[in-house]
């Protein structure tokens, strides 16, 4: 059996996140593929949403985007964003939220929309789309993105989406979602301190130093002393995860 | 991805029995259209106390809740029984005291509905204002249910509702799937908002379909089984009231019915022999007059009544 | 040809109320009839909007009120309250709506409510349903009824549904719609005057004296110098009542 | 009753006539998804100017508009062109200023359109607090857009959104009628609440239907007649975007336009290529492959791509 990929410890710890019955938004990717893997193993019980009006898809041809017909296959509701970011994430019964982002800083703050340069320059990307309203309303925010130090700052370029701002509560914050729960990166699962809010790291994905993580993480990270190992993937995941769900390795090659 | 693979397929009995005393129920019915007579009778067996009704048209499904004595309180835009008489039982009660009213229009009703759809506590409005209706509500128990604002963009006055979300959400439709996926045919008026506004919504459906045909147009789904507890099948479960596609109203029983309505003794009657006297649906409908009698009533697939 | 029927005469008078174009609510009975000969003479371009959400329904068999499946036949489009009170009345758009009632008062306040018996026994009718929305929102409010002293009394005994308040005007109220603009009734069309905002004799149906529409109306009538007759409906009018819009006199019998 | 009898299928050339300069424009594509390319180019080649885009999710329409400089304000939820690239215009024109960009949520503008869309001039709503996407907004043009308060009835802090009323709103739909009654087939994004708020309804479709085809699911239409001012029935309107249903995106497009989006100059090389040199949406398709080429892209009946 060919090595376990970080990319596959990462669905497998996304899966993990989800419970039986859960309603999500979930984007494409590696979200997707761990909502489908969570599904076909604990939670069949789960329902995905796409912010633009499609419930459960279950597409058959992969698609490159949000905005993909393939994305639509085999919903059994489309209707729209007051729909699916109103009536269900507004509405409060939202339990799960995955975010991408191109930074998350120490208080699990999101930034999608500009980068600046060592000058000062701003570059432009996406912006918030459904991101912000993901982060401010969901239960549990949970981001995946590499775990690179230029991605994980001290404090965002521009604060898009917000996780505990400034170190405050949800509730201080006026905030009615739970906020960032986990994040999941290719080395590592960082949490938040229940009291202090800030990212913590809760184990290394197996093969993955300790120094490897701090140095490559621009905030200083809460290490617990028992610090466990990420699971890696059971065998009848990965087999899921190669054979079915993405045999080829779109999203997990 | 899977679908989710739950089946919430219950009887009318099964799902009343979690409904608790006190409840306040959103009733899908308008008029004399997809009323959800059979919950209606369940609640009435199983003897419900002191429930909040609301509904923008309230039709027998009320009366007959009204009438049954179980409600204490009412939140309604309006209510008949179309061309066979107004909904008597209900309008007895208002004039004796015995439920309490909040009467609103149709439109700040489902503005209510639409609020609790959406996670919004409240909602501006142009309707009600300047009118006794608005007044009746602020000098009593409605008074927690509405303010007055001017918009802080335009200074324009406006009314703002208080977000309405029932405990219990029940709808009447022509098509579900085991999962609770359902179809509306024919207009919805406030069913949308209503249901997508309760904490828990209980389906009655006339006909049970695979998943499958749900995915064959996911546009028409109006209420998603993820929002929905349960999942009743009862074909003719609105009788005597219409449904859309599947039955024409039954104008003998609804004459029959007002007859009782209008009087409290001959109510108690109706009540006895057609809900408490029977165990379930099917043998209401066999006091109606039976397959029979109802099939008379199935509809012409091109007309849709 | 037979005499003119004063149903005949009131559907012809609310037709002629009608401009090509507009987009008006409807209710059963004489304001669908009105409406339908509306469209068939100089308003094609009429928009019939039911509450419950049909849009242009062409039904081809009688129906008993507005929850009858049979009025949905031919709709071209199934929607809802909230779009159709919500999306076009609140929105603006609706230009004109009609109304029928228990009482009206010299201001045009309608009354669906209730009514109170010498001893002040009160019995209680239909209530509102859209009936107050339409009041408050449309453009004109076009009033259908018989002409009976009780139900045309100085004040309502409830007022469901606002006209000019108080001889108010509707900026003054606080509406946006531009209130009661006709009551047309079995023996004259009433109007309201654009300063005092009290109920005016406009023109009286052929055959019907002044003082008895006088007797029959329970507020003082302001009535001007050179009273009208309302026109008779036109033989092409008569003919498409007769032959084709209510064939078996449903409405008009 | 009859059906409204009226024509309004015109030609993009002669809508775009009558849209004047400094027109709020509200945009119904999503990134790669049935975008208003044919308008969007008839635009360009009238060279309107100082114009108002709002949309939830920008895609290659807006890029386009703002490439070719017509545009000074966004009110927008974000935009990429999904795996192809960013919207690199409309990004370069933040960067230099050259647009003022009020920058929402998906659902914060889509709440601002259901607020118009229902005639009330605020709605609240719980997104964007807590974020530099509100202190962008109140420290700029945005801030006559929004407010803070607290709900009457629960103490809830809220911010509120004014109600977004577009002059225009550009639709593309795979069905329509001659009168304007169109249906959406697939996700519907903030489409309903966006035409339903505007002024003025511009409906392009891929397929014109006679009426009655609208009578038989009339649970479907989506913007009905008496919304839509004018109907353009132009297939392959929104290439190279895809159309759910009819055809998929043009993946070889796409890339050559992210190519030239990238750069000012190789950009206004693209606008004169396929906008300003080609008269209409046929020669615009000629030049990209001609019929032969965007055929190959037609969607297969079952998968609808």
């Amino acid at each position: 059996m060919k090595e376990v990929r970080a990319t596959e410890i990462m669905a497998a710890a996304g899966a993990k996140q989800l419970r039986d019955g859960e309603v999500i938004v979930v984007g494409l990717g590696l979200p997707q593929v761990a909502a489908v893997l969570a599904k076909r193993t604990h939670a069949p019980g789960l329902t995905s949403l796409l912010e633009i009006g499609v419930v459960n898809m279950n597409p058959v041809d992969t698609p490159v985007g949000l905005a993909d017909s393939r994305i639509f296959y085999g919903g059994t509701s489309w209707s729209g964003f007051l729909d699916i970011l109103g009536m269900n994430l507004h509405r409060g019964i939202v339990d799960v939220g995955f975010l991408g982002a191109l930074e998350v800083d120490r208080y699990g703050n999101i930034n999608t929309t500009l980068l600046k340069d060592d000058a000062g320059k701003v570059r432009y990307f996406n912006g918030s789309a459904g991101g912000n309203d993901v982060a401010s309303l969901a239960k549990r925010v949970i981001i995946i993105m590499r775990h690179e130090k230029r991605k994980l700052p001290m404090t965002v370029a521009h604060l898009t989406s917000p996780g505990f701002a400034g170190g405050k509560s949800r509730r201080e914050l006026g905030l009615r979602g739970g906020g960032p729960h986990r994040v999941i990166t290719d080395k590592a699962l960082l949490g938040f301190d229940p009291d202090t809010h800030a990212a913590s790291l809760l184990s290394l994905h197996p093969g993955v130093r300790l120094e490897e993580v701090v140095e490559n993480t621009g905030f200083p990270l809460q290490i617990p002393k028992d610090l466990q190992a990420t699971p890696l993937p059971s065998p009848d995941e990965l087999r899921l995860l190669r054979e079915e769900i993405d045999p080829k390795g779109v999203y997990l090659g | 991805m899977d679908l989710v693979k739950v089946d919430k397929v219950k009887t009318a009995a099964e799902v009343v029995r979690t409904i608790p005393d006190g409840s306040h129920i959103a009733l899908g019915g308008f008029a004399i259209a997809r009323n959800v007579i059979t919950v209606v009778h369940e609640l009435i067996r199983q003897q419900k106390k002191a429930l909040t009704l609301s509904q923008c048209v309230m039709g027998m499904d009320t009366d007959l809740l009204v009438g049954a004595g179980l409600v204490s309180r009412l939140m309604v835009g309006g209510g008949s029984l179309d061309r066979f008489g107004l909904v008597y039982c209900v309008n007895r009660a208002r004039e004796t005291g015995q439920v309490i009213s909040l009467d609103y229009s149709s439109l700040s009703l489902c503005f209510g509905y639409l609020a609790g759809a959406l996670g919004i506590s409240f909602i501006p409005i142009k309707s009600l204002l300047a009118s006794e209706v608005l007044d009746r509500l602020e000098a009593g128990p409605g008074a927690e249910h509405v303010r007055r604002m001017q918009c802080p963009f335009t200074g324009e006055d406006y009314l703002l509702l208080k977000a309405i979300t029932p405990d219990v959400s029940l709808v009447h439709v022509q098509v579900a799937d085991r999962e609770g996926n359902c179809r509306i045919d024919g207009p919805r008026w406030e069913n949308e908002e209503q249901a997508k506004a309760a904490h828990r919504v209980i389906v009655i459906t006339e006909e049970l379909v695979p998943t499958e045909q749900i995915q064959r147009s996911p546009e028409r789904t109006v209420i998603p089984a993820h929002r929905v507890e349960a999942v009743i099948h009862q074909p003719f479960g609105a009788h005597p009231t219409a449904v859309f596609g599947c039955y024409d109203y039954d104008a003998d029983h609804l004459k029959l019915y007002v007859e009782h309505a209008r009087h409290p003794a001959r109510m108690r009657e109706y009540l006895e022999t057609y809900v408490m006297n029977t165990r379930n649906h099917e043998e209401y409908l066999g006091k109606t007059g039976g397959l029979k009698h109802v099939n008379k009533l199935k509809a012409k697939p091109v007309f849709g009544y």
